[in-house]
């Protein structure tokens, strides 16, 4: 097709906010410039599994938290980067060993705001039970970071009898979601100024080693999948889930557990709540046989009180994630395109 | 949410839809206008639970997907230079001009920002006087009064660095236009509820009477929506072409009397392009020449830009429902979400990207952990 | 178009000199927000309003909304028929 | 002390550039804000050594990587960023077993731009034959990042025979420098644009796995302490390892190998080749009895062609480093005390 | 490099302390007047290779450690505000003022540049046309010059938004005074070669009649100092006084005439206070009327400080070499190189710096892996 | 204070209307930098200037360099008059 100018045009040499999103921009940048003869081609999975001296094997995962702002109701960014990376070990079915962290902080930066994140870390790892056994500190000149950034990287070791992976959700399957969703991005939406919204509402930050060790001690093998739906909300979540797995995800949206404040302030900015971050949930495909099992053991703790099954996995269409809808129609639960913008249509 | 969520009841829904059902006999397409609606159906699949023959039709109620190419270049062009603070809602940043969008403009070193609220944008004025600070005013009546009291507020209060860059459009004068089309095949419409909520709906009157065609004032819940295809097919199928009103607990016949006041005070009825169906005669607002010097096209002389629509791109036919995005050469190939070469795969309740998130498509990999 | 979103009106304030120009805070289950009053001169404290970029564009009538969910309950329930119960 | 206003007043209460710069500053921070709490109190490694399932041990290294520019001569921020994590690995003894990279981008990073350093890393990764197992992106706000910053973590496997640490240094040890010092540091000067030099200086950037492994082969556990001595030049380096193994190192000034360009661009600038930032080289501290072979190991090889004898431990004074100067006289070697400032006296 | 290797041969240097040694009969205190000769005689440790009766006293020749507080204070004051670019070299970066240092105005939001050189901030201020770019000039005679040339080219190409913050010393009143003092120990100089360079040497004939105390121009090598430290060994031994000139190859007895010519242009000779020693008449340089426009202390208004030093700090008698730093009470304690109290603790070149550096203390502990 | 470094100038410039304003590029052993030559009025490509913050504030003089060093080597060697050797 013949392109001439003056034409509809959209930014593609540049990194958008939406590259950042947990969506379609962000699987596109993935897809085409970062991964490609970087890492081995595979399933999209929170952690790495990795042969180890010996026959053993080590799981790995890092994230980057660029959380602004730093500290919000329910946690700050060193409570939140323990957090993301301890779990996303466990959605591999991982136990951590060991922490590392790496911070590029601002010049400028207020030693004492230093001072408390990184209590905040201590305190995070005391409680996951997990050592920071290595870290790193860089200061990037004043304007060249917002404050301060870091970088977690947990190494894990597989939980006896655990075989997750993204990869394994098959048909039959159910779904089951640990507790409410919208919260983490609802509670950073709100403690941002600029939109002027204010709300009672906390982000559900947490650590869910615990809540994936009673899983895999009550289903084993049976805990097909599990992850942890971070940016880019649930619905990434699952399309990643049913992608990687060639598999179709049926879900029922009366099912969803969405707080009200989550569900007010996602009207009034026109967002979906599918599309929220959360930081203290999981979704699982779970074999039909183990799911009783797996959610007693879920909701025998309690960051899976709330645990319910929300769903169902089909053969077809592999790749697919409808919602059964509250009038009792279906729709296609699609990943955010680029960054979530509060819209008025 | 009170008054939200009363209409949503499931089992409500069922008895409209069963009523439907037996009241629809003969197939009729009926247009939504407003693109909040077009949300709610598409959201919910409340098309897939209607009558075989009735078939909705998503109308041009969508600020983002009216907005014409030449004025997104122009927001682009402003948003670009130095020293602008460019204020948008949300919905304008993903709008691809003929030269990027407003979210490049940002990555490349502009100054764009999202408000909630066009006083926000007055605010950020005021607390930057060395910058200047210009807020895209686009939308339906709906947004017109709001837009209009942050000019009038910067004006009263003497925000001289402040200025809107001004994209209304009117919703009658569209209705209009897709009626006059030789080809149209919209039989009934659903007005929207926001807009007549300021307008009121004296103004549908005389179009359902001369154009013999039902207008239902809805509102965007689903309970809403099902019982104002409900009542549009019953005229239809009554014979009957009167405007009514679906919406009464937040739409009065007259609307809102001081809302229209600060429409009729800060702008003027002009002629605007819509993006997918061309120029329409006084379907726009315009600021009046008392404001002049808060227009932003003024105070930037950006240049007129001949920008011209995409030739494979029949989204003016697309938009009054005559042709399926699947006869379009580009749809899925040259044209999707990501790359739209036309309106209604601009935003998420085009049509076009309505067909193209329900259509089957490998969503695309995500090779990294989280 | 045009998010509206109805919230109620938990307080009230206006400049002394100009009381046309009132603000309320309106509550949506737990999410607050600044609002601007002057397009609902009528609507006070308890009241509902729809709210669209920040501002009150119409005043809820309570006792509409209470007519069209009769209307709709009032409607036949098919499945109900069908199973021969009212 | 009673002190009052005005009294001269330095800033303590914001990070400064200085806090990132490897010099006393930067210890301070450590010291008394970072690690108190966080990680468990130990002699200064280059990588952590951990215990690992089934009685094993797993080596673990986080860097954050901000080089500015990002491209230099020698390298880029993507090969860099391999090349560190590596080597803090081998500083401990360790083969790399597996790579994590996680960037933080800035909006409006040219994509094509993202592409060449992803490139870069996985070409430096290949190189080293270490594979990159998982990452993370995100994305950051215009000006609130300076385009691109790549944290890497890295996990190794200890060598056969290796005992290796900064608190292993002994009395009686030689001082063994691997290569030419102080050519990272000055090919970023070079190629900054405000202070208008030109040097046709390429950085050292390189990894060190391959030269630590023939030492060790050499050496076995004869080899004591290893460090690359990047942030804070070698002077650091020695205070560290002096510290840390609480011995007197004393160094020869005449035998350090600074390059021509290097020695010009610091005489230019007014600073101290021993403070100047290095990629590609190490300093080892190694029993005498092994220190022949061991030598003759690091020449046998391109990265340590010029491996020499650069000093001797001594018991005292615990924790100083002297250097025997050109005139033949002795001085302290002091770390730098904050960020590397060009002086003009 | 050639013209600095030749100057640090080990073997002639070990012939010339040799000499030095058979040379030295009596004790003397001698000054190195520069801050750069002191830099290299802590680095090479030549205090420790002299002759036991030999004691260098580090002179005031650093402009970090000599800039009044007061001063450093305009410093920061000006540097904080909105819209300046302040611009400096490297060394005045880390100087305490009462209120803090430039590093902490940068880290607090404020724009602080090292340039290497004054006409590369000029080269700022053509840049930034909307910005004021300041200039901090400090420094002797050698770097008079340098900045000389900075105002004149800004004020012949027209550069409006340049200024300096001018705080210039001069040797020779410096000497004068250290000389006045009634406890002065010092009995030979070593002059500072690159100030003599620009400036000659005839100045100095006068103080070394007056005084009867040798002065010696003096390199920066290892070779020059100490053959420097020989030649005045030598006249204080043969009981003479006169100006003599180590330092040949680059410093004539009338100095650099254009240079020169650029000072008087420029500047006028004005009191000015040392750091640690208090107001010495006629020891400066300020901006001559002429120049008034690009004077940053009138374009700024900043208030006069009344800026106090530290009561423990005896500066001004160990400037003198009349007491040493572990005379002083704060020393090592409350003074650190980290938390300077006063000026000789400043810079690395400060006698109390050099002392604490080569004092016995723990290096801090780094803990964390790099 | 007052780092001055020697350094060998390898090429001169000058505006055409102004033949007083000269700068240079000056090499130290690989690392080359624009200088001012306004204060060294003699010196061409090859000669040696002593570098100020930008400025060449005087020209080395070879023959006094030389000479400098020559006393020097000239003095007694102590080691070498003790092991009797010249
Ligand atoms: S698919 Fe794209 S090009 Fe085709 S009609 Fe729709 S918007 Fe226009
Ligand atoms: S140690 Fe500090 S307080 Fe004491 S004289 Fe030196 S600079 Fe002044
Ligand atoms: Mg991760
Ligand atoms: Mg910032
Ligand atoms: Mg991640
Ligand atoms: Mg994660
Ligand atoms: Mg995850
Ligand atoms: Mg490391
Ligand atoms: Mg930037
Ligand atoms: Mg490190
Ligand atoms: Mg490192
Ligand atoms: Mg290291």
């Amino acid at each position: 097709m013949d392109i001439t100018c003056p034409m509809p045009r959209v930014e593609t040499e540049r990194v958008l906010l939406g590259h950042g999103s947990g969506g379609q921009l962000m699987a596109e940048l993935l897809g085409k410039v970062i991964t490609p003869g970087l890492v081995a081609p595979g399933p999209a999975e929170d952690a790495a599994v990795v042969p180890f001296e010996g026959g053993g094997q080590a799981v790995l995962s890092t994230d980057g938290f660029v959380v602004t702002p730093r500290f919000f109701p329910g946690g700050d960014i060193g409570s939140l980067a323990v957090h993301g990376t301890v779990n996303d070990l466990a959605m591999r079915g991982a136990a951590p060993v060991a922490l590392c962290l790496a911070y590029v902080l601002e010049e400028g930066l207020p030693i004492e705001e230093l001072a408390r994140i990184t209590a905040s870390v201590a305190a995070a790892a005391v409680a996951v039970g997990v050592p920071v056994v290595c870290g790193d500190t860089k200061v990037v000149g004043r304007g060249a970071a917002d404050g301060l950034y870091v970088t977690t990287t947990g190494l894990g070791v597989l939980l006896p009898g655990a075989t997750v992976s993204a990869a394994r959700g098959r048909p039959g399957d159910v779904v089951l979601l640990s507790g409410p969703i919208g919260l983490h991005g609802t509670a950073i939406l709100s403690a941002r100024e600029d939109l002027g919204f204010e709300a009672e509402i906390a982000s559900d930050s947490q650590p869910l080693h615990r809540l994936v060790a009673r899983m895999i001690a009550a289903g084993g093998s049976g805990v097909h999948a599990l992850r942890d739906p971070t940016r880019g909300g649930l619905a990434s979540a699952l399309n990643e889930l049913a992608a990687a797995s060639g598999i179709a995800i049926e879900i029922s949206e009366p099912a969803l557990p969405v707080p009200q404040p989550v569900a007010a302030a996602c009207e009034l900015l026109g967002l979906d709540p599918l599309h929220v971050a959360n930081e203290g949930c999981l979704v699982a495909l779970v074999a039909p046989e183990a799911a009783d099992a797996v959610l007693a053991a879920m909701r025998a703790g309690p960051e899976g009180a709330g645990a319910r099954q929300i769903g169902t996995v089909a053969a077809d269409p592999a790749g697919r994630v409808t919602a059964r809808t509250l009038v009792g129609s279906t729709r296609i639960v699609d990943m955010l395109v680029g960054e979530q913008l509060p819209r008025i249509c | 949410m009170k008054y939200l969520d009363e209409y949503r009841d499931p089992a409500l829904a069922r008895r409209l839809l069963d009523e439907l059902h037996a009241v629809a006999t003969a197939p009729w397409t009926i247009m939504e206008v407003c693109g909040g609606q077009t949300h709610t159906i598409v959201r919910q699949g409340i098309d897939e639970l209607l009558p075989a023959g009735i078939r909705m039709i998503h109308g041009p109620g969508c600020p983002v997907c009216v907005t014409p190419l030449a004025m997104v270049d122009k927001a682009v062009a402003i948003a670009a230079q130095p020293g602008v603070i460019f204020t948008s809602y949300g919905d304008m940043l993903r709008v691809p001009g003929s030269t990027g969008d407003l979210v490049g403009v940002k990555a490349r070193g502009g100054d764009v920002r999202v408000v909630y609220s066009p006083l926000d944008a007055v605010r950020l004025a005021r607390a930057n006087p060395d910058r200047q600070v210009v807020f895209f005013a686009v939308g339906f009546e709906t947004t017109a009064p709001a837009n209009a009291m942050a000019v009038l507020h910067a004006a009263t209060t003497g925000v001289p660095n402040f200025s809107v860059l001004v994209s209304h459009v009117l919703v009658p004068p569209a209705i209009t236009a897709i009626l006059d089309a030789p080809d149209n095949e919209v039989r009934g419409f659903l007005a929207a509820g926001h807009v007549c909520a300021v307008m009121g709906f004296t103004e549908y009157e005389p179009i359902a009477a001369k154009y013999r065609v039902p207008i239902v004032v809805t509102g965007f819940e689903p309970l809403d929506l099902i019982e104002g295809i409900l009542m549009t097919v019953r005229q239809l199928e009554e014979g009957r072409a009167e405007v009514e009103n679906q919406y009464a607990r937040a739409v009065r016949r007259s609307g809102n009397g001081t809302a229209q006041a600060a429409i009729r005070r800060v702008f003027t009825i002009s002629a605007r392009t819509w993006r997918g169906i061309g120029e329409i005669p006084a379907s726009g607002l315009a600021l009046a020449p008392e404001f002049a010097a808060f227009d932003a096209e003024r105070r930037f002389a950006v240049a007129e830009l001949n920008a011209s629509e995409h030739p494979a791109c029949i989204a003016g036919q697309i938009l009054r429902g005559t042709r399926l995005p699947t006869d379009c050469a580009a749809y899925g190939t040259a044209c999707t979400p990501r790359t739209p070469l036309g309106a209604p795969m601009v935003s998420a309740e085009g049509t076009c990207a309505a067909f193209y998130g329900a259509g089957r498509r490998a969503p695309l990999p995500v090779l990294e952990e989280r | 178009m045009c998010l509206g979103i109805p919230g109620r009106i938990v307080s009230v304030q206006a400049p002394d000199e100009r009381p046309d120009l009132r603000t309320g805070v309106v509550d949506f289950d737990g999410v607050r927000r600044e609002v601007c009053l002057i397009y609902a001169p009528e609507a006070g404290v308890g009241d509902y309003v729809v709210v669209h970029v920040g501002f009150a564009i119409s005043q809820i009538d309570e006792q509409e909304a209470a007519r069209t969910l009769a209307v709709i309950r009032a409607s036949p329930d098919a499945l109900a028929t069908e199973l021969g119960t009212p």
